[in-house]
C-alpha cells in the first residue's frame, strides 16, 4: 500500500454555499434596499472596507480549551475590544466565526449551521490546532481533521492553545485582508493567511499538508494511518483481516 | 452460554464478597464475580456502605469482554474492584442502575465504546457518540483510527 | 428667573418668518417641520453614537481595560464603524416569518423614542408643548413591549418567542412603574405638562427629587428596567435566550434596534432631569440640563457594568410586591400633604 | 422541555466535544499520551497531568523523589486556585456580571504567567515526566508564587465582597438548584458540589496522596447543597489550597528532580518503557472539579492495552 497522494485527491475547497441570486428580490433582499446598497457600495468601497474591518463581532462559540484562551483574549490584559472586538450571542449579529476546538463529528452540522445563519460579508478564524488539523486528536474516530472541511477558513491560527496575542494578530491580519479586499472590491475569498507564518494561499498550506506523511488525514482516505504493532499483528483479530503493514509507530 | 477461558478467576457469590471485604487485607480488594450475582452483589455492598460508584469499565481482551466495576465506601481509602467476565461473543451484562442511579451514564458510556448491552438499563441509548453511528469505536477488530 | 418658553417662541417665529419668505407661506409649515424633525434626528443620532463610544469605554475602564482605541483618535469612531458595518450586512428573513411584520417591528421601537422628544423638553427647547406631555411621553414609551411582541412573534423562532414573551412582560409592569411615580411628581405640581412641572420646581426653590424621595428612586428603577439595562437585562441573556427577542435581527434592524436603546436612554434621561431634577429652570440652564442627563447616562453605564440579571419570577414579584405598591403609597402621601397645605 | 417558565424534563445531550481518547491512549506511548491527559479538563491540566504521570507510576511501580513530589504537589494545589479563580469569573458571567468574570480572569493571568515560567506552558504543560519533572522548580520560582499568593490574598477578599455582599448576587443562588446527600451519592457526584450538599468525601483526606496526610489537609463541606454552598465551597477551598501551596514550598527538600531510570528523553529511556504483563493501575486524585480516575491495563508492551477514565463530576 502506498502512501502516495494524488493531486486530485485534495479535498476542493467548499463552495460557497451563498447561492442566492443578489438580483432576486424576494432572495432575502428587500428589492428597494438592495439597488440602495448597490449603489451606496460602488461609491463607499474602501470606507466599508475600514467599518467592516474595525467592528468585527465574533460570535460566542467556543469549543474546547482554545475557547478559554479566546475568553482571556476577550478579558482585560488581552482586551479584544481595543480592536473593536464585541463578542455577541446570536448568529444574526456576528459577522466572525472563531473556531475555537476540535469539529467533532457530532458537532459537525452544528458549525456548518451557525456559519450558514450568519450574515454575508463573514469570515472564519481556525483557532488552534484542532481547528486547522484535529490537533493533538488527529487520529480519532469522533474528530474531523480541519474545519476547512466544512467551512471556508480565512485566517489559520497555529499553537495548541495558541496565544491570546496570537488571536489579536489574527484579528489584524484579518483587517489587513478585509482593506485589501475592499480595495480590490472582489467579494471572494481572498489569499488565506496562517498567522506566525509567511504568506501561503491555501492551496499552497493543503499542498504542503497533503505532501508531508504525517499530517496525511488518517481516517479520510479510508485506511489506517498507522496499524498495530507487529507483535500484536502476530495476534491476528479472530476474523483473520490482515492489517495492512506501516512504517513504525509513535 | 460458552464456557468463560480459564483466565478469569473463579467467581464468588455476595456472602463471599462480605467476607472478604471485613477482612482487613492489604492491597485493592478485587473479586470475581458471576454475571447473574452482579446485581445482588452490588445490592449487598451498597448497604454495605459501598454508596459511591466510582468507575464501570468494559475491556476487550480480544477472547472474554469484562466489565469492572469500582466502588467507594467514605470510611476507608481502598476500593474494591468486582471483575465480570463475559464471554466474547454475548456481550450482555445487567444494568445496577436500580442500586446506583449514577450508573447509567457509565454504562451509556461503556456502551457507546464498547457494545456491552446493558439489560434493564433505563436508557440504552448512546451517550458520546450520535445516535445513528455504526459500530463501536474502541473494539480492538476496530483497527485504530478507522471509521469502519 | 423669567421662563425661557417665550425666548424659545420668538426665535422659532424669526427662523419661521424667513422661511416663509423663502419658500413662501403654503411651503414654510411642513418645511420648518421638516427641518425640526431633522435637526431632533440627528441629535439623537449623535446621541446614539458618542453615547455607545462613552458606554464601551467607561465599562472598559471598570473591567480595567483599554475599550475601543484603533478607531478614530481615542476610538471615538467605533460606533460609526459599527453602523457603517450594519449597512453593508445582508439582510436575512428567517423562513416562514411575516416578512413585513419582521421588518416593521424595529421602527416600531425607534418610533417612539423620536417622537417622545417632540414632546419632552430638551433643555428650554419644548417643540410641541401641550397640557398633557408627560401622558404623551409616558404612553410613548410604552410602545416597547408592543414592538418587542411583534419582533418576537415574526422572526418565527422559539428563542426570540420566549425572549419577547419575556422582556414584554417585564417592560409592561415597569411601565406601570413609571407612570405612578411619575403621576406622584404631577400630582404635587399641580400640573401634566412637564415644562409647567420643571417650571414649578424653579418656583418652589427645591427640587422635587428631594420633596419626592420615593418617586425619585421609583422612576429610577423604572427607567433601567424600560431601557432593558442591566438588572432587568433580560434580553441579552446569552446563556439562557441567545438574543432574548432580538435573536433573528441581524444587519440594519438590528442597528435600529440599538439605535432606540439609546433613543429611550436619552428620553428616560430628559424626563428625569425635567421632573426630578428642576430641569433648565435652576441656574445652570441648559447647560446644567445637558449636564444632568450626561450624569443619568453615567449612572446607567455603570449601573449596566455592576449589577447582576435578576430572574424573571423575582423580578415580576418585585413589580407586583413592592414597586406598585410603594408608588400607590406614595401618591396618597403626595395628595394628604398637599390636601393638608394647600387645602385641595 | 419548558413549561412556560419553570423547567420541567432535562435530558442533557453530551458528546460534542468527544475526541475518543481512550482509543488515542491504546496508539500512543504512555509518555507521548500526557498533552491529551492534560487535555482532559483543560481549565486545570495541571491536575489531570499529575493524575495520569502518577497513574503511569503505580503501573510500573516508580517512585519519584521527595522534591519531585513536593514541588508537583505545590502546582496541583495552585492549579485549584487558578481553575477556582475561572469559576468565580464565569460563574458571575452566566449571572451576567462581566465585571467579575474580567477581574477574575485578570488574576488568574498573573498566576498563568507564573505557569509559563515554571511550567512552560499557559494552559497545557508536559511539566510532570513518568518519575519526576521535565525541569526544577527554583527557589527563585518558589518566591514568586509566594508574592503572587500575597498579592492574591490581599485582592481577593475585595472581589468576594463584591459578590457576596450583592444582593442580587446571593438572591440568584441562594436556594437554587439544591441536592440532597442521598441524591449526590446516588448520582456519582463528587467534588466541591458533593461536600456542598454534605457529603464528607473528598479523596485529599479520603485517600490521601502526595503530601496531604503530612500537611494536614482540612475538607471544607456545607449542608444546603444548593448553588449559594457550592459557592461557598469553593471559596474557602481556594483559601486552603492557597495555604497548602505555602506548606509544599516550605517542606520541599533539597536533591534530585528525577528517579533513577525516570521516563526522560534524553536520554530515550521513555521509548522503550516496559510495563508489566497484564499489569493494572487505578488512582484517584482530587481535581479541581471533581475526584479524576484512571485505570491503565498494560500488556508488557509500551502502549497501554486499556485506559478509561471516569470524568469528573464536580
Amino acid at each position: 500500500m502506498s502512501l502516495k497522494v494524488l493531486p486530485s485527491e485534495l479535498p476542493a475547497l467548499p463552495e460557497l454555499r451563498d447561492a442566492r441570486d443578489m438580483d432576486d428580490p424576494h432572495a432575502g433582499k428587500g428589492f428597494i434596499m438592495h439597488s440602495v446598497r448597490g449603489f451606496i457600495q460602488e461609491m463607499t468601497q474602501g470606507l466599508f472596507a475600514w467599518s467592516e474591518g474595525r467592528s468585527l463581532w465574533p460570535l460566542t462559540f467556543g469549543i474546547k480549551c482554545c475557547a478559554i484562551e479566546m475568553m482571556a483574549f476577550g478579558a482585560s490584559r488581552y482586551d479584544c475590544d481595543r480592536m473593536g472586538v464585541f463578542f455577541r450571542a446570536s448568529p444574526r449579529q456576528a459577522d466572525l466565526l472563531i473556531v475555537a476546538g476540535p469539529a467533532t463529528i457530532k458537532l459537525k452540522d452544528v458549525i456548518v449551521r451557525l456559519y450558514e445563519q450568519m450574515p454575508e460579508p463573514k469570515h472564519v478564524i481556525a483557532f488552534g490546532e484542532c481547528a486547522i488539523c484535529g490537533g493533538p486528536f488527529w487520529d480519532s474516530y469522533s474528530v474531523i481533521n480541519g474545519v476547512d472541511k466544512l467551512i471556508p477558513v480565512d485566517i489559520y491560527v497555529p499553537g495548541c492553545p495558541p496565544r491570546p496575542e496570537q488571536l489579536l494578530l489574527a484579528i489584524m491580519k484579518l483587517q489587513e485582508l478585509i482593506d485589501e479586499r475592499g480595495k480590490a472590491g472582489r467579494r471572494g475569498r481572498g489569499k488565506t493567511q496562517v498567522v506566525g507564518m509567511p504568506e501561503v494561499t491555501r492551496e499552497e498550506l493543503l499542498a504542503q499538508v497533503m505532501a508531508h506523511p504525517t499530517f496525511l488525514m488518517g481516517h479520510q482516505s479510508g485506511e489506517p494511518r498507522i496499524a498495530p504493532t507487529p507483535d500484536e499483528l502476530a495476534r491476528a483479530t479472530p476474523t483473520g483481516q490482515p492489517a495492512p503493514d506501516a512504517e513504525g509507530r509513535g | 452460554m460458552s464456557e468463560i477461558p480459564a483466565g478469569a478467576a473463579a467467581a464468588q457469590d455476595p456472602a463471599a464478597i462480605l467476607a472478604g471485604i471485613a477482612t482487613p487485607g492489604k492491597g485493592a480488594r478485587a473479586f470475581a464475580v458471576d454475571r447473574k450475582r452482579i446485581v445482588d452483589a452490588c445490592a449487598a455492598l451498597h448497604r454495605a456502605g459501598f454508596a459511591h460508584l466510582c468507575l464501570i469499565t468494559g475491556i476487550d481482551w480480544r477472547d472474554r469482554w469484562e466489565v469492572v466495576y469500582h466502588l467507594v465506601r467514605l470510611e476507608e481509602p481502598e476500593p474494591v474492584v468486582l471483575r465480570v467476565a463475559l464471554p466474547y461473543g454475548e456481550a450482555r451484562i445487567p444494568s445496577v442502575a436500580s442500586v446506583w442511579p449514577g450508573a447509567v451514564w457509565h454504562e451509556r458510556e461503556t456502551y457507546d465504546l464498547l457494545g456491552i448491552v446493558f439489560e434493564g438499563s433505563p436508557d440504552p441509548r448512546r451517550i458520546l457518540l450520535p445516535q445513528d453511528y455504526e459500530g463501536f469505536p474502541l473494539r480492538k477488530e476496530v483497527l485504530y483510527g478507522n471509521r469502519s | 428667573m423669567t421662563p425661557r418658553l417665550l425666548f424659545l417662541r420668538e426665535g422659532a417665529d424669526a427662523a419661521y418668518g424667513r422661511l416663509a419668505s423663502l419658500a413662501g407661506e403654503a411651503l414654510a409649515r411642513p418645511l420648518f417641520l421638516a427641518l425640526l424633525a431633522l435637526a431632533l434626528f440627528i441629535a439623537v443620532a449623535l446621541f446614539a453614537t458618542f453615547g455607545g463610544w462613552a458606554e464601551r469605554k467607561l465599562i472598559a475602564r471598570i473591567h480595567s481595560r483599554r475599550g475601543p482605541v484603533f478607531t478614530g483618535p481615542l476610538g471615538l469612531l467605533q460606533t460609526v464603524a459599527d453602523m457603517l458595518k450594519f449597512l453593508r450586512k445582508e439582510i436575512i428573513f428567517p423562513e416562514g416569518s411575516d416578512r413585513r411584520l419582521f421588518a416593521l417591528a424595529p421602527v416600531l421601537l425607534v418610533l417612539p423614542a423620536f417622537v417622545a422628544l417632540v414632546v419632552v423638553p430638551i433643555g428650554s427647547l419644548v417643540i410641541a408643548s401641550s397640557q398633557y406631555s408627560l401622558v404623551i411621553a409616558l404612553a410613548l414609551l410604552s410602545m416597547g413591549p408592543i414592538a418587542m411582541l411583534a419582533g418576537a412573534w415574526a422572526s418565527n423562532s422559539k428563542f426570540s418567542t420566549l425572549g419577547g414573551l419575556r422582556s414584554a412582560g417585564m417592560a409592561m409592569s415597569y411601565e406601570a412603574v413609571l407612570a405612578l411615580s411619575a403621576a406622584g411628581v404631577a400630582l404635587s405640581a399641580g400640573t401634566l405638562d412637564i415644562a409647567q412641572i420643571a417650571q414649578r420646581q424653579a418656583d418652589m426653590g427645591v427640587w422635587f427629587a428631594l420633596t419626592q424621595p420615593l418617586a425619585f428612586a421609583l422612576f429610577l428603577i423604572a427607567a433601567v428596567a424600560s431601557v432593558e439595562r442591566n438588572p432587568f437585562d433580560l434580553l441579552e441573556a446569552e446563556s439562557e435566550l441567545v438574543g432574548g427577542w432580538k435573536t433573528e435581527y441581524g444587519g440594519v434592524y438590528f442597528s435600529l434596534t440599538l439605535l432606540a436603546e439609546y433613543g429611550k436612554l436619552l428620553v428616560t434621561g430628559c424626563l428625569f432631569a425635567s421632573l426630578f431634577l428642576g430641569g433648565w429652570t435652576d441656574a445652570g440652564g441648559d447647560l446644567g440640563f445637558l449636564a444632568k442627563v450626561l450624569v443619568w447616562a453615567i449612572l446607567m453605564f455603570s449601573i449596566r457594568a455592576s449589577a447582576v440579571r435578576m430572574r424573571m419570577d423575582a423580578l415580576l414579584a418585585k413589580v407586583w410586591r413592592a414597586l406598585v405598591p410603594l408608588a400607590l403609597l406614595n401618591i396618597v402621601v403626595t395628595l394628604g400633604v398637599s390636601f393638608a397645605l394647600g387645602g385641595g | 422541555m419548558l413549561d412556560a417558565e419553570t423547567v420541567v424534563s432535562l435530558d442533557p445531550d453530551v458528546g460534542y466535544i468527544h475526541r475518543g481518547i481512550e482509543k488515542l491512549a491504546e496508539n500512543r506511548m504512555y509518555f507521548k499520551f500526557t498533552p491529551i491527559a492534560n487535555k482532559l479538563d483543560y481549565i486545570a491540566a495541571a491536575a489531570w497531568e499529575h493524575l495520569y504521570i502518577s497513574c503511569v507510576e503505580r503501573l510500573i511501580g516508580l517512585e519519584p523523589p521527595e522534591r519531585a513530589v513536593c514541588a508537583r504537589m505545590a502546582m496541583v494545589e495552585l492549579q485549584r486556585v487558578v481553575s477556582h479563580l475561572f469559576w468565580l469569573g464565569t460563574l458571575s458571567m452566566d449571572l451576567g456580571q462581566p465585571t467579575i468574570f474580567v477581574w477574575a480572569m485578570r488574576e488568574r493571568e498573573r498566576l498563568l504567567d507564573v505557569f509559563e515560567d515554571i511550567m512552560g506552558g499557559r494552559m497545557t504543560y508536559g511539566w510532570m515526566i513518568i518519575g519526576g519533572l521535565r525541569d526544577d522548580l527554583t527557589p527563585g520560582q518558589a518566591a514568586r508564587i509566594l508574592a503572587e499568593l500575597d498579592r492574591l490574598e490581599k485582592v481577593l477578599p475585595e472581589y468576594l465582597a463584591a459578590t457576596e455582599r450583592d444582593g442580587l448576587f446571593r438572591e440568584r443562588l441562594q436556594g437554587v438548584g439544591a441536592i440532597s446527600a442521598r441524591d449526590a451519592l446516588a448520582y456519582g457526584l463528587t467534588g466541591p458540589a458533593a461536600r456542598a450538599s454534605g457529603v464528607p468525601y473528598d479523596v485529599r483526606a479520603h485517600a490521601p496522596y502526595l503530601r496531604y496526610t503530612q500537611l494536614g489537609f482540612r475538607m471544607v463541606t456545607r449542608a444546603a447543597g444548593d448553588c449559594w454552598a457550592r459557592y461557598e465551597v469553593r471559596r474557602d477551598e481556594m483559601r486552603e489550597s492557597m495555604r497548602l501551596v505555602r506548606a509544599a514550598l516550605a517542606l520541599m527538600p533539597e536533591g534530585p528532580i528525577r528517579a533513577q531510570g525516570a521516563m526522560t528523553l534524553r536520554p530515550p529511556v521513555a521509548l522503550s518503557m516496559a510495563t508489566p504483563k497484564d499489569g493494572e493501575a487505578f488512582v484517584r486524585n482530587e481535581c479541581p472539579r471533581g475526584e479524576g480516575a484512571i485505570m491503565l491495563v498494560s500488556d508488557g508492551s509500551n502502549y497501554p492495552s486499556r485506559s478509561s477514565r471516569s470524568c469528573a463530576r464536580g
